[in-house]
């Protein structure tokens, strides 16, 4: 399976990288670019064979391999990789993108001494990635996300000397765990309840029919199926991955790092696993129907992390943190399409949110770097005349966030998400909620947009374009931003053929189906309010905030993101600092006393055997070695260390010994 | 002439060696003494085979030829230690290397 | 007893000539032999050492073994007569021409009277042994070709094992002499 | 074919002796007379070599450098271009005065020149200076060669150790080194060239080397590969076992005075002088004897000239080689020969060694020769680079007004 070279690559590349000299830049950054185009290559070709590739009888075409990895006892753990259509999109979408941020970054960090150690990171990361979404093992997906985490950690961290970088590092890595070890859980449970961890197995996988009726048959507590319970388990890792709430907080954090990372871990590849992992594992999820419990779980969850990131990201002033939100929020708007049932939409929006996600973060980049490190859009303004291509793409990827219709991938596959939440037959509640949230993002756009790009400048640097090997990066992005439209149109419903395996048919006439109409005049009509009021309030620079102005308590608590950090360290931190102190308290007073009393005793008990020893066998000993010490002094003095004395007695024997053999002999 | 000269005059260079190797302090002295026993021996070995019923057996030859060649690198061996020893001790009186007694 | 040895003598002349052609060197050899133990001098007693050497070797050219002679000559004289010569030098350059304290202690003495216990006893052996009464053979001689078939042949063995040693030996001594960088 | 010449030395003292036998003189004393006569002959001629080579070489030095030498001395009114110089130099040598320095070790002060001189007219008994003119042939005439010459060596350090001479101690200690270390590649060549004829006899190595391919050439050792670079391996080593130039710093005087000579005068020099001379002839006779064909001669139709002649005629074309040597190069610094001895000499001598070998083994014909090439010619390259590199000297630039 040429496949498996996909993440080889990458991961080689990282190995020789791991041993090149600081000063090698240049080998470095081919070897690993090198690498990745290849995998990217070879994503194109793998891409290009699943969509030829059609199952029979509506069946999705799955080709995979399985290789036993370990065996204790009679049990046999299986790692493989898989090939699919919903793989071989996310994959040809990872390395692609991942291909052009690499190129991004030898502008980007030209300037940084750990040149070579980046790029090891960078490829560490892109491996682990690939090999999440190429896995048809949980194993090894857990594997590879447990790398992806240990990648991520590297490269918020990479800054290590920046104090928030370093706790960022740590942030992301914590929270993270958090959700992993519901993962971990799940997994063990998915194993117990179906004994295999292979995704397909030819009828043995865990997603096949066999195994998720079983899982779905048996109940494990208060009525839930064990298929709900390991459901809810692992979408607590895809949720610490994905930044859904509750544990969204590292994601705005792990800003901290190189912008390059934050575009990877951002747009691309790291946010994107989650959303993945449940998109995988949705057999499981949907076991026991579409609106099982746990996919009204993600669904609340997804609804709610949407217009809640969505909020926050109105009052932030760092250019960075306002996508980072923004991420979030889009997060929960494919959770959300996931939560309702539709796989496809949700990987439509993943993968046209990877393009201008990457687009935006790589823009900020370049407007960053061209205002010398300044992130906050404040100290910005009029960096239209200065950066005009970074400026053109900076808008093409917000307008596809924001949903600008008709030509933008953004607009129709956030549409595809209104209109499968409206679907839902549960409640209308998160319809509601994604239609705010699709709001307050055209919001927060425009106001970034002026903040940063109208007016004129406020900082005290010199702004200046970005080289081209920065730029160009940005305008295949932009140009794939725009392109993912076609794709995405209901009119041509490609993706979901594509998904399904069914025949793709493009019929115009869709487009004109009234349940749509409906959804697509409600989404222009916000994204335009949204655009309309932002402009409005934004379009003269203000030292306050124009919200602030009209509402300022409510702005002060999104702009502290609803306390939530706070809120986390006074119970959560503060939980466990106490319970520390408690822990410390045992040991210092309770467990240490009882060591300190064993000590006391055979001190004891040692003191008494010291005087037996010294005061009954010690005589003895010492008379002995007395004796034998006198001895070894009697006999050391002929061991004169004179050579010739011993010479002379040597040869006094040998002369006797000449005598009495001659004597004997005569 | 007899074999009784020979090894008498072997006897008597043995006994200069054994002498020298002796009562010499002098450690080069000490080693000039065992090149004269050696001396002796090869005169044994060739006085032995010039007497032997067969002297196209050359064994008395052979012993000569392979002690010459153990005595030279004895004597190799022996003055570098010599040297040696002068240099960490300034003394080559056998007597003052002594570092080893009991 | 002169008169027989006279009388032998011109009876027959060359194998007077003969005799005296071992037992004149012979002299040599315990004279030079003499010599170098109780010479005071380190370099003169290197040097009686050297001529007891050469007087060494011609004793055995004259008993017919003139390969081992030539031997002796080559390595006793050339190599090992220098290198004492050498070491001598190398140890005592300040001293050479002082006299040092020859001899010292009880343990001289002692050696000396090992020394003449040990002369006194093999004499005591060489001339009551029956065996040191054999006549001399009317000739003995080592073919040189003789000896190297010899070599080459049954003590092949022992050959190399002396190759062997005297290249252990001279990496050795080497080795040992060599200047410590360390003092 | 023979020239009545060549055997006429062998004739004249048969005759001899034959004409002494007729009084009734006893065998033993004809034997003590011919080995008397024997001895005297050849010591004479060597003499006489060394006499015509004190001056020669002095002439030859002195073309080289653009003089003219002695050219004076001669019978009342004819020079003879100087030949008779060394009588002069001979009358004034003995009647020197003879100094021994006061703090000398007098008895080995003495016996130094004596003991120069004993080897080196003894190695002179196993020469075969022509077809059946052995004075001694031993079977192990090599070996006795290096034996005997090994007591040059005591004699050098006597004269340096007794003279009480710092110079006198420095030069004899250099000196010895020097001797030991070529030593070593002196006897390999001579060994190899033993090896091949498959006999020490110095004689029997001369009869190995008789006889011409095709017709034409030679079969001396020299003409082979091995036998060329044992040649000047050879060639070199008795450079310097003799302190000849440029390696004959045990007497240099920019540095020594005069090494071990430094405290001689008089007729004991003239003795040193004479010693070094002969045993210089000697192993030139010996280098002839090995690899030169000795007493044979280079073309079949030169045969009719008389052996003993083609020995001597050898025996002074390498002799004024060596002349030509001290005239050409400058003296080497002691570590730089040392470490050639150990460093190239040696190596290069095993590396002749295994050549012959294989030369010999892989049937003595044309493609023996170039496998025996390959062998020396390989390491020779490797070594002479190393040694390139390692002494590399930049171009030197002379500053001399125009």
């Amino acid at each position: 399976m040429t496949i498996a070279l996909i993440p080889i690559l990458p991961l080689l590349a990282a190995g020789v990288t791991a041993l090149m000299k600081r000063g090698q830049r240049v080998p470095a950054a081919t070897l690993v670019i090198a690498a990745q185009a290849a995998s990217t290559v070879l994503s194109l070709l793998a891409f290009l064979q699943t969509l030829g590739a059609e199952g029979a009888h509506g069946e999705v075409a799955r080709r995979y391999f399985n290789f036993p990895w370990l065996s204790i006892g009679s049990e046999t753990l299986s790692l493989g990789l898989l090939l699919d259509p919903l793989g071989a999109g996310m994959v040809l979408m990872v390395s692609f993108v991942s291909l052009l941020i690499f190129i991004y970054s030898v502008g980007y960090m030209k300037e940084d001494a750990n040149f070579t150690r980046f790029f090891c990171f960078l490829s560490l990361f892109s491996a682990a990635m690939l090999g999440v979404v190429l896995s048809n093992s949980l194993l090894l997906t857990f594997i590879c996300w447990e790398l992806v985490g240990l990648a991520s950690y590297l490269l918020i961290g990479f800054w290590f000397h920046k104090p928030e970088a370093a706790a960022a590092a740590k942030k992301a890595f914590i929270t993270t765990r958090i959700g992993d070890m519901g993962f971990l859980l799940g997994m063990l449970w998915l194993y117990s309840a179906s004994g295999t961890l292979l995704f397909y197995d030819h009828g043995h996988g865990c997603l096949e029919q066999a195994a998720l009726t079983a899982m779905a048959t048996k109940t494990a507590c208060v009525g839930l199926a064990v298929s709900n319970c390991i459901a809810l388990l692992i979408f607590c890792g895809a949720a610490g991955k994905s930044g859904q709430f509750p544990l969204h907080v590292w994601l705005p954090d792990a800003m901290e790092g190189p912008t390059p990372v934050s575009a990877l871990i951002h747009a691309a590849t790291m946010v994107a696993a989650g959303v993945y992992l449940v998109a995988r594992m949705f057999p499981i999820f949907s076991a026991t129907g579409t609106v099982s419990v746990a996919l009204t779980t993600v669904a609340w969850v997804g609804a709610f992390t949407a217009l809640f990131a969505a909020l926050i990201a109105v009052a932030q002033t760092d250019i960075k943190r306002i996508l980072a939100y923004s991420t979030v929020s889009q997060l929960g708007f494919m959770m959300l399409a996931l939560g309702v049932g539709s796989v496809t939409a949700a990987m439509v929006h993943l993968i046209a949110h990877a393009f201008f996600k990457a687009l935006l973060f790589l823009g900020a980049g370049s407007v960053i770097h061209g205002v010398h490190e300044e992130q906050d859009i404040r100290n910005m303004g009029g960096l239209r005349k200065y950066m005009p291509v970074t400026f053109v793409t900076y808008a093409i990827g917000m307008m596809a966030l924001c949903g600008v219709p008709f030509f933008f991938s953004g607009f129709w596959s956030k549409d595809e998400i209104l209109h499968v939440a409206h679907q839902w037959p549960v409640s209308q509640l998160p319809f509601f909620m994604a239609v705010a949230a699709a709001f307050l993002t055209a919001f927060y756009m425009t106001r970034q947009m002026c903040y940063v790009f109208a007016g004129s400048y406020r900082g005290h640097a010199h702004p200046h374009e970005s080289p081209a090997v920065m730029t160009v990066p940005l305008g295949i992005l932009a140009g794939a931003a725009v392109l993912m439209s076609i794709p995405a149109t209901p009119a041509w419903p490609w993706f979901h053929g594509y998904h399904n395996g069914e025949p793709i048919t493009f019929d115009f006439a869709r487009l004109f189906e009234h349940d749509f109409l409906t959804i697509a005049g409600l989404s222009v009509v916000i994204v335009a309010a949204g655009i309309g009021i932002g402009y409005f309030l934004y379009r003269q620079f203000a030292a306050v905030d124009p919200l602030a102005r009209i509402w300022s308590s409510g702005f002060r608590t999104l702009a502290n993101r609803f306390y939530v950090d706070e809120f986390y360290h006074a119970t959560v931190v503060r939980a466990l600092g106490l319970l520390g102190c408690l822990a410390a308290w045992i040991d210092r007073w309770i467990l240490s006393g009882i060591v300190r009393l064993v000590g006391a005793l055979s001190l004891a008990a040692s003191s008494l055997s010291d005087l037996f020893d010294r005061f009954w066998i010690n005589l003895g000993f010492d008379s002995i070695c007395g004796g034998l010490r006198d001895g070894g002094q009697l006999a050391s003095s002929w061991e004169s260390g004179r050579v010739q004395g011993y010479l002379r007695f040597l040869s006094v024997g040998a002369v006797l010994l000449l005598i009495i053999l001659g004597w004997l002999l005569t | 002439m007899t074999l009784q000269i020979l090894l008498a005059i072997s006897a008597i260079l043995f006994a200069f060696g054994l002498a020298a190797t002796l009562s010499r302090s002098n450690s080069i002295m000490i080693l000039i003494g065992i090149e004269l026993m050696l001396g002796a021996a090869n005169l044994n070995f060739i006085s032995f085979w010039r007497f032997s019923e067969n002297p196209s057996d050359l064994v008395g030859i052979m012993f000569a030829i392979f002690s010459i060649a153990v005595a030279a690198a004895e004597a190799a061996v022996g003055l570098a230690i010599i040297i040696l020893v002068h240099r960490r001790l300034k003394s080559v009186e056998a007597d003052d290397a002594n570092n080893l007694k009991g | 007893m002169i008169c027989d040895f006279l009388k032998t003598c011109c009876a027959d002349p060359m194998k007077f000539i003969g005799d005296w052609f071992v037992l004149l060197p012979a002299i040599v050899l315990l004279l030079a032999g003499g010599a170098a133990v109780v010479m005071r001098n380190l370099i003169h007693a290197a040097l009686c050492l050297t001529l007891s050497f050469i007087a060494l070797g011609i004793v055995f050219i004259a008993l017919g073994a003139e390969f081992v002679g030539f031997v002796q000559l080559l390595v006793y004289v050339g190599a090992v007569a220098m290198l004492i010569v050498f070491a001598i030098l190398l140890t005592r350059p300040d001293q050479l021409t002082k006299s040092g304290s020859a001899f010292s202690g009880l343990g001289p003495a002692g050696g000396a009277a090992v020394g003449f216990v040990a002369l006194v006893a093999l004499l005591g052996f060489i001339f009551t042994s029956p065996l040191a009464k054999k006549p001399l053979p009317a000739s003995a001689s080592a073919p040189v070709a003789d000896i190297g078939q010899a070599l080459m042949g049954d003590y092949v063995v022992a050959l190399l094992a002396i190759g062997v040693l005297l290249t252990a030996a001279l990496v050795g001594a080497a080795v040992i002499a060599m200047e410590d960088k360390q003092p | 074919m023979i020239n009545p010449l060549e055997r006429a030395p062998i004739e004249l003292l048969h005759w001899f002796l034959n004409l002494l036998g007729s009084f009734g003189v006893p065998q033993w004393i004809l034997t003590v007379v011919s080995a008397v006569i024997i001895i005297g002959t050849v010591i004479g001629v060597f003499l006489g070599l060394f006499a015509l080579m004190s001056v020669m070489e002095r002439k030859i030095l002195a073309r080289a450098q653009n003089r003219y030498g002695p050219n004076r001395v001669g019978f009342f009114r004819w020079r003879l271009c100087g030949l008779f110089q060394p009588v002069a130099d001979g009358i004034k040598m003995i009647t020197k005065e003879d100094l021994v320095p006061r703090t000398a070790d007098q008895v080995v002060h003495f016996l130094a020149p004596v003991v120069m001189l004993i080897p080196a007219l003894m190695v002179l008994a196993i020469l075969p200076y022509g077809r059946d003119m052995v004075p001694a042939d031993l079977n192990a005439g090599i070996l006795y060669f290096f034996a005997v010459g090994a007591g040059t060596e005591v004699a050098v350090f006597m004269a340096g150790w007794a003279s009480n001479n710092k110079y006198s101690v420095l030069g004899g200690m250099r000196a010895i080194a020097q001797m030991i270390s070529y030593e070593i590649p002196l006897v390999i060549a001579a060994i190899i060239a033993a090896m091949v004829s498959g006999s020490l006899s110095p004689s029997a190595i001369v009869a190995a080397q008789g006889g011409f391919a095709w017709g034409f050439l030679p079969q001396w050792f020299v003409l082979t590969p091995w036998g060329f670079v044992a040649c000047l391996l050879f060639y070199i080593a008795a450079l310097a076992e003799s302190n000849r130039s440029p390696f004959d710093l045990p007497e240099g005087e920019s540095e020594l005075v005069a090494g071990h000579l430094t405290e001689y005068s008089g007729f004991k020099y003239a003795i040193f002088f004479m010693a070094e001379y002969v045993g210089m002839f000697a192993v030139c006779g010996l280098l002839v004897t090995l690899f030169l064909g000795g007493w044979q001669a280079p073309l079949p139709f030169l045969v009719v000239v008389p052996t003993w002649c083609w020995f001597f005629g050898k025996i002074c074309f390498v002799a004024f080689t060596m002349v030509w040597v001290r005239a050409t190069l400058p003296r080497l610094r002691i570590d730089h020969m040392l470490a050639f001895a150990w460093k190239f000499l040696l190596p290069m001598s095993f590396a002749a060694f295994i050549s012959a070998a294989c030369w010999h083994y892989a049937g003595r014909g044309p493609l023996a020769w170039l496998l025996s090439l390959a062998i020396v010619g390989v390491p020779y390259l490797i070594l002479g680079t190393a040694f390139s590199n390692r002494f590399a000297v930049s171009r030197r630039t002379y500053q001399f007004s125009e």
